[in-house]
């Protein structure tokens, strides 16, 4: 035990008890309509977990990507409707730059190949362009974009409290009743800009995210995993629990290898992605590449086996609404898709590896 | 070991099925032109006009006698029917399970009286039909239903739930399994199949239980003291165990079981036309090739199924239909992770393109493959058992 | 019944009694040196059961290819080492161009994509070039091999029986230790030649070869599902037969399911094909390549599930030389590779799918 | 559920480890360019010449007290030199069991004379050990073993016949598996670990079983009234089960269980390196992403079991131990599928081509992967119990 797993150890635990307490069928059931739980969100930031990870001189909480990796993934296996994610990835590009990271739910973007342009206009910089798919658009406070400008990328947040005729949102959701909603910029004036850091790229803000969508997904899986054995364990069936027939049992124990595998990917490629993430050295990219890739192609292959073995031994109780099951597993579906599915991630993966050639294979793989 | 006397070399569609098709082609050509439907994956729909119009045709009972209002036509005609229908995912629910389940199970253990009161009814299209099976807790094991029959006079007062009953918020009556004696030791005896009129008796009620996406097809029925008149006892009392076990087996192998996801299929094709992608060519080629094999498959069952093959009977083809199903059930999911991986784009509900509305349906809907018509896990069983024969 | 399927159901018996009271371990053992068994041939030519398949005029003893599917599939469950593959295929090139089909084991070229070419000399025919892994090469008393001329593409026929200096084999084997072989032809006199019939071409021989070869794997495949049933029956492990453990039982069920659709696949092809082969419209030519090609990817996918699963039962007893099973599952692994794998053809089926379009797509499936 | 207190984020490898993969490294890249060895996938070839070289380099007993010739490195730097050896499937047979499973036995379980007497030899690479545990007809039970003991004058008479023992014809001893006390209702009770010396032993046969491929790894070894001395029991009569059980489960996670097909990966990627082939690119990408995370897994559990973690004795992650190994089996299978997919070849034992030749004897020794240290039927059992707890 160091401190700093000490520490992990009770935020985990302060993150279990507060969803816990928390999160509920209702509470769930409200969010397919309303796009999230604004009194969930209240807890959090009471207790400071949206703030995780963000150093504290940028606004933050402090501590560690891992950090905040654990608290997403507790957040999943409870669904919990709020954009944990994505107010991570916005405290990240606010802080690369410098820029305080404010209270609030806070969102990203572009996160598919789209590009927003930035173009000063005295001493404010106006914003422009369409964006899909933006979680919880309707949502967050702040939109905090990448846009290209004459002088390079730049970070850019933009206030969407106050409802200007010229941010236009319209709600759209994922397969797990999530905002994914559409945002059209029509020249509107950002609260600040700065000149996109060191390593802040599109595509490292693609690479954070699928991360992140795999943390979530090991998440989701766990709790997938775990309603499935207390089911098998007292449902019965021909006179039998039918945990105790030896085809469920192998089914359990395959899902549960998909799941420890989500996990185990998820949570070391957090770790690897923390180490490497002020080192730009080429070496230090392909391993963060691998380290994300890696990830979201193991995460979203889980994701496939084991909702589908989790349905499996449910039944039919397993895909109503009023059954627990559905919100995790059709999170862990969307979840795939998002910010890069496993087909695009080993696509990219598998061209980096193939071009590195046969001889840099291993030493690559083997590099940590 | 599996499909013995079955000669695959020889099987062809003869040209009553080929016409028939040409025909069906050209009705739904119509039917989508004008908008009449929107084809929905997942589930099908229940659309009582678009059942009528089917009707019209003589489309429903296409293999039952013509005294019933059926056509006295093949199997063949009637697979080549259903593959055109799923094929396009028309919305038959309001006719499917009187022309696939009810019509036959009349037609094998009915009385006159309930034949000609239901059949031309169906036929018709005027009445639709839903199946009481499942009750909480009964999943794959229906021996343990524990709705009540108890005799009366001049019939039956039932009382129990069923649950996961597709439609009956719209269907006018149901088959139901219930026990008409107590449980001995043959969990198997005892049991007996009985229609109730859903609309027409008192004590039924109609509770949605809504999918996790909201979607309302499943429901719980509550049956509180129905009255049930003799006459509306499926066979003899007593041996509802073994016309359901007859009727699954028999109702494994259809293209249903391997078809609902194919209309993705055709737009990942539409999507992909111009793609160069080796990924794409593969993939296309091996869904090709498995559906093609699976078609072969259920197809030889239809055959050997027919009448006029002089071989139904003769064969005992259930094994072969649990296998048709279990396979089917991962190939219906096989498309669904092609087209996942080949066109990167995030499926939703309500997704103005075709092919990423399907896409999502599928997706959502894919848990329930593997419950309808018997678990993986009871299939597989089933077929082992032929494997290896009796262990003990 | 009719009376094709009397005569089939005769033919059928004929065969398995032959192949029965003929093959067995010692014969399968020698054959892995010497390449096949001479006696096995002699028995089934006295039984005329190389000549099914080949019309009565060209020598041949009638009967259909499905028919020598029938045959086909049969000495593939013995494993029988012969080359009954190859002579149906030469037999059917020989007389698609009315030349004599002699007794003796025959074999085809080119398997791969090589090219012969043949030049006239005065009133003789001499071919030229090299071939690989062309099966049973050092055995056949005939080659029949495609090869290309100035007047188009010529079946031409080599007698191997009388070893010419210009005809070179050098010997080779494929995973099943059947005869691969590489054949150089340096201006070898042909016994005859003549110009390829219509619907003759290198595609359609590997179509037909790779029919062939998914009847020869779904025999073997039966024969692996056999073998680990009747062992699941009596091996007994943690005091109970292995077959009652329902994972074994799944595992079977699911082989089952494999071997079933592979035999499926390759006998409803063999009839399909067999209707349209004198059929040169565009859709038959469409339905023969869905046919064949649908026969080899589903085989071959069934021999890779299946074969697994077959060693999975056994354990290591079904590893070893001794024991019979790998007679079948070594050969049916490398009769996937051969006149074209399940990606070849799932890449050939699939162009051809993909250029017909969406609107064809069900037409061309539905088609027979 | 699984790797509880195991923190997968600051998984890393210590400076240590780094250093000594450069120097094997190094040493492997020497002796492949002096061509001292042929690489061949599917078992670990026997070269006591290799042994001897590793020895010399003090890479044998890595962990191992330093007064038994080890060199009390840690469990991380025995993991890089496992993997360094695997990804160019270096000839380790000559001193794999004895390093990874006699040893460590030994260190548990032996007597100092044990551990005198053989611990030294191991690491100089001069005696090699093979492994007596199953049995014909024991399979995945290794508590069903029927080799007896009978305890005469200062030792013990052993009778029995062992079977599948890799390398018998080449090793100097073996650990053998017998029962030293009748049977009883505790099957588990009665077994116990004896060390029989197979060159200075009489009574001792071994006879190859031949691979389907003809080659000769696999032996019987019948042991007729061999004598073995009181002083060759490994720990305790009787608690054999307890040793191997123990031993089986830390042996099931090292990257031998996802690293024996890894070379033909590398040859694919040459095969590939200038295809543009988008199934190429979507494989391998898949394929490393699986291999790292399979690494990280094992990984952990190396760094677990050191005894430096401080976690030692306090986790146990012989469950996620299995889970490794079961999918680490099915992982070297899909390298197999892989290149088979994506390079059309028929692929032969003698091939000229090393990638083809890698894929022949891939192709051909897969089915023993599922067979070494624990089916997949049993692995599963073991991991559902830890999902499922106990059942009663």
């Amino acid at each position: 035990m160091n401190s700093a797993t000490e520490i992990r150890t009770m935020l985990c635990d302060a993150a279990t008890r507060l969803f816990a307490d928390h999160v509920d069928q209702k509470m769930l059931a409200a969010a397919k309509h309303d796009g999230w739980s604004a009194a969930l969100w209240k807890e959090l930031e009471q207790a400071e977990l949206p703030l995780v990870g963000v150093p504290e001189d940028a606004g933050g909480a402090g501590g560690s990507l891992s950090d905040a990796a654990a608290v997403l993934r507790i957040s999943a296996r409870h669904a919990a409707p709020v954009p944990l994610a994505e107010t991570a990835l916005a405290g990240w590009l606010l802080a690369s730059v410098g820029l305080k990271v404010p209270r609030g739910p806070l969102t990203i973007g572009p996160v598919l190949d789209e590009k927003l342009t930035a173009v000063k206009d005295g001493t404010v910089w106006r914003v422009s362009g369409k964006l899909t798919r933006v979680p919880f658009a309707r949502i967050a406070k702040q939109l905090v974009l990448l846009a290209d400008s004459a002088q390079g990328l730049m970070v850019v947040n933009i206030d969407t409290t106050e409802k200007h005729a010229e941010c236009r949102i319209t709600p759209g959701r994922n397969l797990g009743y999530e905002p994914r909603d559409e945002v059209v910029l029509d020249n509107v004036a950002a609260l600040a800009a700065a000149p996109a850091a060191a390593g802040i790229t599109r595509a490292s803000l693609q690479a954070r995210g699928a991360l992140l969508r795999a943390v979530q997904i090991g998440g989701a899986l766990e709790q997938a995993l775990h309603l499935s054995c207390e089911y098998a364990k007292q449902r019965v069936q021909f006179g039998r629990k039918i945990a105790q027939f030896q085809a469920i049992q192998q089914e359990l124990a395959r899902c549960g290898g998909e799941v420890a595998a989500a996990v185990a990917a998820a949570l070391s490629a957090a770790g690897m992605v923390e180490r490497l993430t002020n080192d730009h050295r080429a070496d230090a990219v392909q391993q963060t590449l691998m380290a994300a890739a890696a990830a979201k192609i193991r995460a979203a292959d889980a994701a496939r086996e084991a909702v589908a073995i989790a349905h499996q031994v449910h039944g039919a109780i397993g895909v109503t609404d009023e059954y627990a099951l559905h919100h995790v597993t059709l999170r862990a579906l969307a979840w795939r898709e998002e910010f890069g599915n496993e087909a695009y991630w080993s696509m990219t993966l598998g061209r980096a590896m193939l071009a590195a050639g046969a001889d840099a294979y291993w030493t690559a793989l083997s590099a940590a | 070991m599996f499909f013995e006397n079955i000669d695959f070399s020889s099987l062809e569609l003869p040209p009553a099925a080929l016409k028939l098709r040409d025909e069906v082609r050209a009705f739904l050509r119509q039917e989508i032109a004008a908008g009449s439907f929107v084809p929905h994956l997942g589930h099908a729909e229940f659309d009582s006009a678009f059942t009528k119009k089917v009707a019209a045709r003589g489309w429903i009972g296409l293999t039952w006698p013509k005294q019933y209002g059926g056509q006295e036509r093949s199997y063949l005609e009637r697979f080549v029917m259903t593959e055109e229908m799923l094929a396009v995912a028309a919305p038959c629910a309001a006719h499917w399970f009187g022309d696939r389940q009810t019509g036959p199970s009349l037609l094998r253990y009915g009385s006159d009286y309930l034949k000609d009161k239901y059949l031309p009814a169906i036929t018709r299209g005027e009445m639709a039909f839903a199946l009481g099976m499942s009750e909480p807790g009964s999943g794959s094991d229906l021996a343990s239903v524990r709705t009540r029959a108890e005799p009366v006079d001049g019939g039956w007062r039932v009382t129990g739930q069923k649950v996961w009953t597709s439609w009956a918020h719209k269907a006018d009556a149901f088959f139901v399994l219930c026990r008409t004696a107590p449980l001995t030791e043959d969990r198997h005896a005892g049991l007996s199949q009985l229609i109730v009129e859903i609309k027409n008796s008192s004590g039924v009620t109609v509770r949605p239980i809504r999918f996790m996406n909201g979607n309302h097809h499943f429901n719980e029925v509550f049956l509180d003291n129905v009255f049930v008149p003799d006459d509306h006892v499926v066979g003899e009392v007593g041996q509802g165990w073994k016309q359901i076990t007859s009727e699954l087996a028999l109702e494994r192998s259809g293209p249903e079981r391997f078809m609902t996801t194919f209309p993705l299929l055709v737009e990942l094709v539409r999507r992909l036309a111009k793609s160069d992608d080796a990924r794409a060519q593969e993939m296309v080629g091996r869904l090709t090739a498995r559906l093609w094999t699976l078609r072969r498959m259920s197809l030889a069952i239809a055959l050997a199924l027919d009448p006029s093959s002089g071989k139904q009977g003769s064969v005992d083809l259930a094994t072969e239909a649990a296998l048709v199903k279990d396979m089917g059930t991962f190939y219906e999911r096989e498309i669904i992770d092609a087209a996942r991986v080949l066109v990167t784009v995030e499926p939703t509900m309500d997704a103005a393109d075709t092919f990423e509305r399907y896409l999502a349906e599928c997706i959502v809907s894919a848990p329930v493959s593997t419950i309808r018509g018997g678990t993986t896990q009871v299939l597989r069983t089933l077929i082992a058992r032929r494997l290896l024969g009796s262990l003990k």
